[in-house]
């Protein structure tokens, strides 16, 4: 059966590269085989790995001890009610759970790692390298950190100094998002490899997949 | 200037069949260019060297068979270096899929390793759902985050799991992700406030947004960004793989897009000269 | 004989290495900080030259039970096996030689409580006061009428322009929501600009499509351009196909609008919200139409195809900044302009930081580094 | 009622997170603690709902007939056939319902949801990414123009990268003697990573971690309400 996999993956695989021709019937049923197989994964693996293992057996096997896990149950519960549309406001109780967990978390984690240690990852001497290449660069992160932060003021007109240093901003922004490009372009490429070496090694044998 | 209007209207059906040759002639017939090391490549392998033989160290699957050519050498080069120097992993996934390409990662690098032991030196505690707030959880109360492995067997049966209660009695964290949840996240929670160190194998996408974190507060120690950083991985760890072979076709496809951007710009600008000139 | 020599061999042993161990090694035990109790936190300093050494417990200094054998490299342990608050637990660390005999051994005890404040948090909490107080502040006095001021978004200036071109060409204008759902904030911020932009549509009597790919998104999406057509004293000329559902999936979703784009060849394309690598394949077609192009997304992988590809983009948290100008709610400018405050701080702080660590100060990046 | 418990619950919930951070003694520390396990659980229903909410959608539109309505057929087959296989055999490491049959297991090779996953899914997810080299490829070239100051810094940024983080970039300027080492492919891309990529990905960070901060705060007052829905 492994030689009828690795057609059957063929045949997926050329029915998904034939939307590059244009969009097509193999195209769309491969998409939708797609969906509902990873539905049905998600759908297997979060009730095996996880409401069985941490909600079920606990509750089950030792009920004194794990009593409060049928409060998340209920509200679990209260979740799958948005299917029922005359019914589907009970979900917000446990949306707002959810919700409210989510915001708090955020905000002391985002302050912590992409404010306050970021901002203390910027406290650099530039100076204290004897390096050429290193006292530039830490110039560069320096000056392009503050810069790019003016560039998202938004309660003050672009203009004069401030306006020169938003500008600035802008231009190591577009670095970055050059840089950021170029890794994209590397990722999609590395994506493709990994199908040609399928095609070519699994499939056709010509190299050692 | 016929010849310039006509850089700018290539039929994009040739540049897909450009692609798709220069990236298969170089996997049939391999240029073998060398490879350089770069420093945050680096940093991840001196972490791992460092740690003690029996030291227990997190590995994080959050990534799918999407991104599996990316990120799937990574994690076979991890664990060959693991186990190699007898550190035992404990291997989990915020991505669902991450939970199989553990096991693939697994049964491929255990058949050179014939001593390394399910229970003992490895184990796979399966999926969790939940991202930043289930890492934050299981920081607290590891074992009611994962109270079996991902057979269902309770992990008190699995001698690796011995006086795990949280982060920490690991050695550190690594989270080998393609989006979110994952990297981030382990930044966050296990370094940020937990105080463990955290490396990262990302995909070529969001490498350049978690470099922002290795930095003097060591946010994050080290990264593998994409295959390129896999392939350098393969050669530290002394085990050519998959990367490694990818790397040739990487560079030749580079090349034709990096032309094609030029051909673009060149018949650009001509086109555009004429215009004023006509103006 | 040999016997006696064995014991000659120990002794001369002990008198050259037990001195030097006991010298060298430092062991403490305290209450491990900083946490609702439970926890001993183990330290010591020793010669990295000891293979081993075994950590024991008791609690009434007669009964040690082995808890872990570490080794000089790791110098803490955080014993949190069953450890009750308020009870002292005695402690002792046996240092083993390479046959694995106990040399020497030191004592420490502890007794474990609970933290009423987290000391390490200190600039958090200091963070979290300034920054939630300013951004209250401006949310307060903006819905009490407080004028606050929002700088014009650049990219906005040409909403007005398209629309203009598009009346003038005959031909429709397109706007993608991005694909995801309500729950996302960038699509809130998308369908606020939609609303402004089918405003001025109806003024100038052009068309509009919306292509959505959420069900949420349809209903809602449907609401604004209908509320918009009827500000702009034009309920009769709203037409309720032109919001309408594609698909769910991603790259059906792009194939569609795709379509759309090459069809009818919009004179003005608008993507405003949450993009993922669709970003690409939509900027590219758009850009081949020839129509102008206006993107705003706060997803960072996406922005690059769309600053490249498209004739202005609205980057990250100005996609935000554009929707709190345009809707002129007073709490998404106050929450804005609080922000603004929070930058400001974090810039003064990074320049004085600066200054300090160039003359060698290192007292705010130590306070402010909480690892 | 509807409305107002709902934006109670998340005021208590978010508030308690928060402090918790920095009163780690009881009962905060363990409640919140506790929180985060509840979280779980429903976010594991909340997949549920997810997926069976995809079977809903599709059953509507085969059942109005809705354009392509053939094609969602076979959306809702593989779900099930994913489901039942899952549940009856199990995983590789998870037993199912029945006992599987060494007959079937030595047929497949794998247990038949393994099986899907690896020759089916794994299959088609990777192609689905893959076909986006090709969309790289072809926007690279008819989209990228060195339009303006800004987009020109744009590009030769990605051309500089796309060169030095390969080994064709190491190999194009290998010769250039160690003096001259800045000049070398590799170490201009990783500079270019280093500060100025940092630089201003550290700005976008900073600003949109304090927009989050911002949501964040809106949501736990009961400002800002979107996430419940309607109006």
């Amino acid at each position: 059966m492994h030689r009828i996999g690795i057609w059957i993956g063929v045949f997926l695989t050329f029915a998904i590269f034939s939307f590059l021709y244009k969009d097509n019937p193999f195209y769309k049923i491969a998409e939708q085989v797609f969906i509902g197989i990873s539905a049905g994964y998600w759908f297997i693996y979060t009730i095996y790995n996880i409401l069985i293992p941490n909600l079920f057996v606990p509750v089950t096997t030792d009920l004194a001890h794990n009593f409060l896990l049928l409060i998340p149950a209920f509200l679990g519960i209260l979740m799958l009610c948005r299917l029922i549309p005359s019914i589907d406001w009970v979900s917000r109780y446990a949306l707002a759970v959810v919700v409210g967990t989510t915001a708090g978390l955020f905000f002391k984690r985002y302050l912590q790692s992409d404010v306050l240690n970021q901002l203390t990852a910027t406290m650099l001497n530039p100076f204290a390298s004897s390096n050429a290449a290193q006292i530039i660069g830490e110039l560069i992160l320096i000056i392009g950190t503050i810069t790019g932060i003016v560039y998202f003021f938004f309660s003050k007109k672009h203009e004069g100094a401030f306006g020169t240093t938003a500008r600035v901003g802008i231009y190591f922004l577009m670095v970055s998002f050059g840089a950021a490009f170029g890794y994209t372009v590397m990722a999609r490429i590395s994506l493709l490899i990994g199908r040609l070496n399928f095609l070519l090694g699994d499939w056709l044998g010509i190299i050692k997949p | 200037m016929k010849i310039f209007e006509r850089f700018l209207h290539i039929d994009r059906r040739i540049i897909f069949v450009l692609i798709a040759i220069g990236v298969a002639l170089p996997l049939i017939y391999p240029l073998g260019f060398n490879l350089e090391v770069t420093e945050n490549v680096e940093s991840v392998y001196n972490l791992m060297e460092e740690l003690e033989p029996g030291t227990r160290i997190l590995i994080s699957f959050d990534y799918g068979p999407s991104t599996k050519p990316e990120i799937q050498p990574m994690a076979i080069a991890l664990m060959q270096q693991a186990f190699t120097n007898r550190i035992r992993i404990i291997a989990i996934a915020l991505w669902p899929m991450g939970v199989q390409m553990c096991n693939e990662a697994f049964e491929k690098v255990s058949a050179e390793y014939p001593n390394i032991e399910y229970g003992i030196d490895f184990i796979n505690l399966g999926y969790k759902v939940g991202g930043m707030v289930t890492i934050n959880h299981m920081a607290k109360d590891f074992r009611s985050t994962f109270p079996t492995d991902a057979g269902g067997n309770p992990i008190d049966e699995f001698p690796i799991m011995k006086g795990i209660k949280n982060f920490d009695k690991l050695g550190c964290v690594i989270s080998l992700s393609a989006g979110d949840p994952g990297l981030k996240q382990w930044i966050m929670i296990a370094h940020d406030t937990f105080g463990k160190p955290v490396v990262g194998g990302t995909t070529a996408v969001q490498a350049p947004i978690m470099l922002s974190y290795v930095n003097d507060q060591q946010q994050l120690v080290g990264l593998l960004g994409g295959l390129k950083g896999a392939a350098e991985y393969e050669l530290l760890v002394n085990k050519p793989g998959f990367a490694t072979k990818g790397m040739d076709a990487q560079s030749v496809a580079h090349l034709i897009i990096i032309i094609f951007i030029l051909i673009g710009n060149i018949g650009y600008f001509a086109t555009m000269k004429k215009d004023t000139m006509k103006a | 004989m040999k016997k006696y020599f064995l014991y000659f061999f120990l002794a001369g042993f002990f008198l050259l290495h037990a001195p030097l161990f006991a010298q060298d090694i430092t062991f403490t035990a305290a209450d491990n900080p900083n946490d609702d109790g439970g926890a001993i936190l183990l330290e010591w300093i020793a010669p990295a030259s000891i293979p081993e050494m075994i950590i024991t417990r008791s609690i009434d200094k007669k009964e040690y039970i082995e808890i872990a054998r570490v080794t000089p490299l790791l110098q803490t342990y955080i014993d949190d096996e069953n450890i009750e608050d308020g009870q002292e637990y005695y402690y002792k660390l046996a240092v083993l030689n390479e046959d694995g005999d106990i040399v020497q051994s030191f004592t420490a005890s502890a007794i474990a409580k609970a933290q009423w404040f987290n000391t390490d948090k200190i600039p958090l909490l200091i963070m979290t006061l300034l920054l939630g107080s300013a951004i209250l502040y401006f949310i307060v006095s903006a819905r009490k009428g407080k004028r606050l001021y929002i700088r014009k978004i650049s990219g906005l200036d040409t909403i007005e322009e398209a629309v203009g071109r598009a009346t003038e060409m005959g031909k429709p204008l397109l706007f993608v929501p991005g694909i995801m759902d309500l729950d996302d904030m960038q699509t809130i911020a998308g369908l606020n600009i939609l609303g402004h932009l089918a405003e001025k549509v109806a003024q100038y009597d052009s068309t509009i499509h919306v292509p959505v790919c959420r069900s949420m998104v349809l209903s809602t999406a449907k609401e604004i351009v209908k509320e918009a057509y009827l500000r702009a004293g034009r309920p009769d000329a709203f037409k309720p196909d032109s919001v309408f559902y594609l698909t769910d999936d991603q790259f059906g979703y792009v194939a569609g609008v795709d379509g759309i784009i090459m069809r009818e060849k919009p004179a003005a394309n608008f993507y405003m919200g949450a993009f993922y690598a669709e970003s690409l394949i939509l900027a590219e077609t758009g850009f081949e139409s020839g129509a102008i192009q206006i993107a705003g997304t706060a997803m960072p992988s996406q922005i690059p195809f769309f600053v490249a590809a498209c004739d202005y983009t609205l980057i990250g948290e100005e996609l935000f900044a554009a929707s709190a100008y345009l809707s002129n709610e007073p709490t998404q400018l106050g929450s804005l302009k609080g922000q603004d405050v929070g930058k400001a701080i974090i810039i003064i702080t990074l320049l004085v930081g600066i200054v300090l660590e160039i003359f060698g100060i290192h007292f705010l990046k130590d306070f402010l580094a909480t690892h | 009622m509807r409305r107002q418990i709902p934006m109670l619950i998340t005021f208590f919930v978010g508030a308690l997170i928060i402090i918790s951070e920095f009163i780690p003694h009881k009962p905060f520390g363990t409640l919140s603690t506790s929180l985060e396990g509840w979280f779980l659980i429903i976010s594991g229903f909340a997949i549920i709902l997810g997926q069976l909410s995809l079977f809903k959608v599709n059953i509507i539109k085969i059942s109005r007939k809705a354009p392509n309505w053939s094609y969602y057929i076979i959306a809702l087959v593989s779900f099930s056939i994913m489901v039942i296989c899952g549940i009856l055999w199990g995983t590789q490491k998870q037993p199912g319902l029945i006992p599987i049959s060494d007959k079937i297991l030595n047929f497949f090779g794998y247990k038949p949801f393994d099986y899907i996953f690896k020759y089916l899914f794994e299959n088609l997810s990777a192609t689905m990414f893959s076909l986006l080299a090709f969309f790289m490829a072809s926007a690279s070239y008819r989209a990228f123009r060195a339009r303006s100051p800004e987009s020109t810094l744009l590009l030769v940024a990605a051309v500089l990268v796309m060169l030095g983080r390969t080994t064709i970039g190491s190999s194009l300027t290998g010769w250039i003697p160690d003096s001259l080492g800045f000049l070398h492919l590799p170490n201009i891309a990783s500079f270019i990573m280093k500060y100025p990529n940092t630089a201003g990905q550290r700005a976008i960070l900073i600003c949109a971690g304090l927009g989050v901060i911002g949501s964040s705060l809106r949501i736990i007052l009961g400002i800002e309400r979107s996430y419940l829905g309607g109006k």
